[in-house]
């Protein structure tokens, strides 16, 4: 990624934004149906201190739930490197994990967890950790295996063929399942939040549409974005701090 | 916080104590805001959480305990109890069914059997089916005829403006929302097209549990909520605007609206605010069971209670 | 006492849907501190049979005993430096180099130092902090032989070490080889394609013929230790060079 | 992966259930919280032929939804390899569609697309592609720079470089990907069934919750996670034929 | 018409913090037909010098000139063997070696037919639907030369294509290259580690210094063609190869 340019995202953003501003004033679309960008843009500066209140208790269940949920997918990757039995037990039930509709449990979350932050957290958690755990397992799978045969020659632990080769040559990959996941974990708060809540961005919308603002929960989404957008953005940078090596061999040409 | 309590005035420990609600705040639970907000429940020694629950499942959680006090319907509060779930109706929100079917004037829908040939917009309850059936049959129409899209989390302004010719709302918030808008609609109150369809909703709920076992605290609870409601009664446009304090993210206008044409409704031609009547809930559960869509027929009287109610 | 001993090991391929035999029945030894050979055409089957020896390819018969047991975990005893460098490319060449000892467990900072002291050694001073994809193919290949020597096992097993050399490099690096093989009397065996280098350096060499593999020539170098570049127009070394040129073509 | 136990994951459910079991009877939990695997199993038995027949529209949904996802998503990933300031421009636009609550913009979806097949085969797409661009595009980033270098010697187009090293270099990733979208695909369905459908098994969920029937949700909830599991073992099978080289080299050790 | 041309070409890579002067002042030509070999320390810079005619690399300073001109396409002109094979894991041996004439949106078929027939001539007949990983070192060194054959072009460079291979098969592959050549009259840029090699098969040698590279001498090899075996003991030969050892040892 060339980073002389970023100016690049910002005149796409603003190409967008023009489309949508024209299209809604040609067609005339009522607001409450499709509001125009220019109308929104007036809401949000009306609505920043309250929506900036909303968005402190959902960015803290996305970064917790993200933290734990990476926690949990790399535990799960490693488990399921030690044996094809665990692998093959174990991966059928992470699927299935991710095809429970979550509201149709909403109540059982609640008992469970309560209403405070801990709920959100958990779905956060469980809508992030899956494609960081698929990424992270087919990403040890695809480790060279000449390299992993070459630790074992000198007489490596399964965990130490793990840490010394599997974790490393599946970065790359781990990262891109962590960009998924990152760009979840906003939405999975706000979903979070329609389980039970008092506070945040998720409250805020549900009120705002049964209300047909629709000004107002484009509003929203447009903070929640923003926030996606900068846990995407720190994952980016992130990953370059941790894979020097990789991002030197792809900028030479 | 939004719906947050706050805490105790007094030296004195506050018990705490979650109410949840049915959906999103709205101008049905003005008198709990009013309670909380005029500090009522900390005066009965109650610290209230008001919280926002997900569709559907306010009964179960009321049930389990993990809310001592919720939101309901009775349709579904008797749904629930002919499944075995133990919750009990406390208070009749409004005294009578506000709700009915609305659709766009040039439908041309102004009585049930109008509705042969055009599209319903439901959000999948097996009552809803089974309520039009009967009000379309009861006027003479083929219920065959009609044909039924789930439109789930779509709002009704939205709905009909594609695919959807009519669907069933609350009047005093949609309608008013119309009347705002300038839309004009025909609604069908369904209380006037069968008078086993004037059930109560919403409805305070709270678990048999809690019942047995801390009275008094459902005393205090209703206390104060009472005295909510009845200020809502009297001073329609302060309690809207306590609404609005704690969910501003609603619409103003809707809100001072909608709680103008609720005031009068909610006690109307009662004797008090929240009372219910034995006659309601056992029409409206033989009619829900004549049509199958209970698993057994309840005891009506075991299934609200009015003891809480202040003299 | 025999520190690798192979026996009428067997090993077939499946290729492109048929059974290709790549080792028809091997029987060979390494004794301890001795210095042995192998020479064979390309293709021949020579990784094949250091993979068998290190446990990563199963033989399809015959056996092969470690110390002259048949239950003891290759890692123990044998340090393999592989055909392909295999250097991984997360680490920097200091970090690569220690890999071994790292595993073994040992204490990263004084291995470290120790690898540091050799790099120059190595021609690798000054690129300690590089990572593989900045060396050359030749500085790749030297990281890789040090790391299999700063491993310090009972057996080295060195698949053409010095094949991305030059010339100059090359010679230094064989007489420096044969310094660390009479200081640490580590058993070596060796893969080359350099029939020289393979005179030069060992006690014995075995030659292989073309697939499928089978010993042509079992061969004693009987020349004195130490050995000197003069030995390499002697006739003595000109005649076992001319003797393996011939198996190898015969073969 | 050794294909020889397949009895792994069979004795990792029935462990699942057992425990499930024992701690719903045990704490006697009341059914209309959660029903015990017996109870659903004998409920699932019973509405058999009902869940099947909403199955099929639920699975059709996510079947094209899938394919659609997929198509895009490779689209995309190709697109974006053709100049850094696509890819910078574009990358913020794809986050910014995964942090739009399907749900708060319903209407507009309805309003778009009716309340066919179609909304919900537009709400998969949106939760599928997402997952497999990123796995692509990060996938054909790690393709090796000196391969495609040597292809650029050779004289390559842009695009031959893409169809010839990046695009096969980045399937191990690409399939990860693919599996995670597949593990959405049908929740996927369900989810754009919330937003309005006459059938569907997320229609027979909302009529069951509205019941208190959890035994028949959770019924509903076996048969989307069958479905799952089926996609993605179809999937893995998939990743197979396209990629023998892959694990051919793999299964050597 | 001389095919490659560099002028004064420098190069400076950052290692470890600190620039590393790789490549100080390089300038010589291959002309058309020509067979030109590069000799050089390992890591001095040889294989960045072949970067830097592909057009992979910038120089820091100094022209390349393709065929006369700057502004040409490395790829038209120029096939490159990499001193790493670069086979493309997902493609069998056949597949690969049509790789170049593939790209030129040749008929697949039409290709395949002739990299077939050449198959035994590389000593990978039988092995033509095996995936690289299948293969020997060897037979992969084998397949990447075949593949930058194959592709014909007017100037093929070579890193290295001999080095993994046994004695045998290296000059049965040497005396092969030269036919081609002769054949075909390419330009081949050749770089080795084998000084004999060099002298063989060269019209003239570019010996490089250690880092940074300079060129230490520009020999013509004024042997005459065709190069027969009996050549290696001639004494101008050995003359020959005399000078470039005491340039690489001076160096
Ligand atoms: N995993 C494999 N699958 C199929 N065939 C293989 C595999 N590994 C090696 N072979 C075949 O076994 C034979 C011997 O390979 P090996 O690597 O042992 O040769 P070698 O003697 O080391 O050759 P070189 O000197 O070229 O490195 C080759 O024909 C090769 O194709
Ligand atoms: N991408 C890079 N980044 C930093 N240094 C590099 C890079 N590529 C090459 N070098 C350095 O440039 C020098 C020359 O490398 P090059 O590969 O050209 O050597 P070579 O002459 O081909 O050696 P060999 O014979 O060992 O292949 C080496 O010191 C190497 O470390
Ligand atoms: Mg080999
Ligand atoms: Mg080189």
């Amino acid at each position: 990624m060339n980073r002389k340019i970023p100016a690049a995202p910002m005149i796409f953003l603003l190409v967008f934004l023009l489309v949508w501003e024209i299209a809604v004033r040609a067609t005339g679309v009522p607001a409450w149906l499709l509001p125009a960008p220019g109308q929104v843009a007036g809401t949000l500066a009306d609505m920043l201190p309250l929506l900036l209140e909303h968005s402190r208790s959902t960015a803290l269940a996305a970064a917790v739930g993200l933290a734990a949920a990476i926690l949990v997918a790399l535990f799960l990757a490693a488990l399921m490197d030690f044996a094809p039995w665990i692998r093959q037990g174990v991966y059928p039930l992470l699927v299935v994990s991710q095809t429970i509709p979550i509201i149709s449990v909403a109540p059982l979350f609640i008992i469970w967890f309560g209403y405070g932050i801990l709920p959100k957290v958990v779905v956060v958690a469980l809508v992030c950790f899956f494609p960081v755990a698929v990424s992270m397992i087919e990403g040890m799978q695809a480790a060279d295996p000449d390299m992993v045969n070459l630790l074992r020659v000198m007489g490596s632990s399964r965990w130490q063929v793990i840490r010394l080769v599997r974790f490393p040559a599946a970065l790359p990959s781990f990262f891109a399942g962590f960009k998924i996941a990152g760009t979840y974990a906003v939405m999975g708060a706000v979903i979070g939040e329609w389980l039970g809540a008092t506070s945040g961005l998720g409250v805020f919308m549900t009120r705002a549409a049964y209300a047909y603002q629709l000004d107002r929960v484009f509003a929203a989404i447009i903070i929640i974005s923003l926030i996606s957008l900068l846990l995407f953005a720190a994952i980016e940078i992130l990953a370059r701090l941790v894979m020097p090596w990789y991002y030197k061999e792809r900028s030479k040409g | 916080s939004p719906g947050g309590g706050s805490p105790g005035s007094g030296g004195e420990e506050l018990k705490p104590v979650t109410v949840m609600l049915d959906w999103v705040p709205n101008t049905n639970h003005t008198g709990l805001y009013v309670a909380l907000d005029k500090g009522w429940y900390e005066e009965e020694g109650l610290q209230v959480d008001i919280v926002q629950p997900t569709q559907g499942g306010t009964t179960q959680l009321v049930a389990t305990g993990k809310a001592e006090f919720g939101v309901g319907y009775q349709e579904d509060v008797t749904q629930a109890r002919a499944t075995g779930v133990p919750v009990v109706s406390i208070a009749a929100v409004l005294q009578h069914n506000t709700s009915g079917f609305a659709a766009k004037k040039e439908e041309g829908i102004t009585r049930p059997r109008d509705m042969e040939g055009k599209r319903y917009g439901g959000w999948g309850s097996p009552t809803e089916e089974a309520v039009l059936k009967a009000v379309v049959e009861a006027d003479g129409g083929d219920p065959g005829k009609v044909e039924i899209i789930n439109i789930g989390t779509a709002d009704f302004f939205t709905a009909i403006e594609r695919d959807v010719d009519f669907a069933w709302i609350y009047y005093g918030w949609t309608g008013v929302e119309a009347e705002l808008r300038g839309l004009e609609i025909n609604f069908l109150e369904l209380r006037k097209l069968d008078p086993a369809l004037d059930y109560y909703t919403p409805v305070l709920i709270t678990s048999e549990k809690l019942i047995r076992e801390e009275s008094a605290l459902v005393e205090k609870f209703m206390r104060a909520t009472a005295r909510g409601y009845e200020f809502a009664i009297t001073e329609p446009e302060e309690a809207g605007r306590i609404l609005l304090k704690y969910a501003p993210e609603l619409d103003e206008k809707l809100v001072l609206a909608s709680q103008k044409y609720l005031s009068p409704r909610y006690r109307d031609d009662a004797s008090c605010w929240g009372e219910q009547k034995e006659e309601v809930w056992d029409r409206y559960a033989r009619w829900m069971y004549e049509r199958g869509l209970l698993p057994k027929m309840i005891d009506p009287a075991s299934a609200f209670t009015n003891r809480f109610l202040p003299e | 006492m025999a520190e690798i001993i192979l026996e009428e090991v067997t090993k077939t391929f499946p290729v492109d849907g048929q059974s290709v035999s790549v080792l028809a029945g091997i029987s060979l030894s390494v004794a301890a501190g001795e210095f042995v050979s192998l020479i064979g055409p390309s293709g021949c089957g020579k990784s094949t049979l250091f993979n068998i020896i290190c446990g990563l390819v199963k033989p399809d018969s015959g056996r092969v005993l470690l110390g002259g047991r048949d239950d003891v975990r290759a890692g123990e005893m044998v340090s393999y430096m592989p055909q392909k460098d295999l250097l991984l490319p997360w680490r920097t060449v200091l970090d690569n180099v220690i890999l071994a000892r790292e595993v073994a467990g040992e204490d990263k900072e004084t291995v470290k130092r120790e690898a540091r002291q050799l790099m120059p050694l190595f021609g690798l001073a000054g690129f300690e902090n590089c990572y593989p994809a900045e060396l050359s193919g030749g500085m790749r290949q030297r990281a890789a032989l040090m790391r299999a020597i700063l491993a310090r096992r009972r057996v080295l097993l060195l698949d053409e070490p010095f094949g991305a050399l030059d010339a100059i490099t090359r010679t230094r690096m064989q007489r420096w080889l044969l310094e660390i093989w009479d200081r640490f009397k580590q058993a070596v065996f060796f893969i080359t394609h350099d029939v020289e280098e393979a005179v030069f350096l060992s006690d014995r060499i075995y030659v292989l013929t073309s697939r499928p593999a089978r010993l042509c020539l079992h061969l004693d170098v009987d020349l004195p230790r130490p050995r000197r570049d003069a030995l390499l127009t002697e006739p003595r070394f000109l005649f076992l060079k001319k003797q393996i040129l011939d198996a190898l073509l015969g073969g």
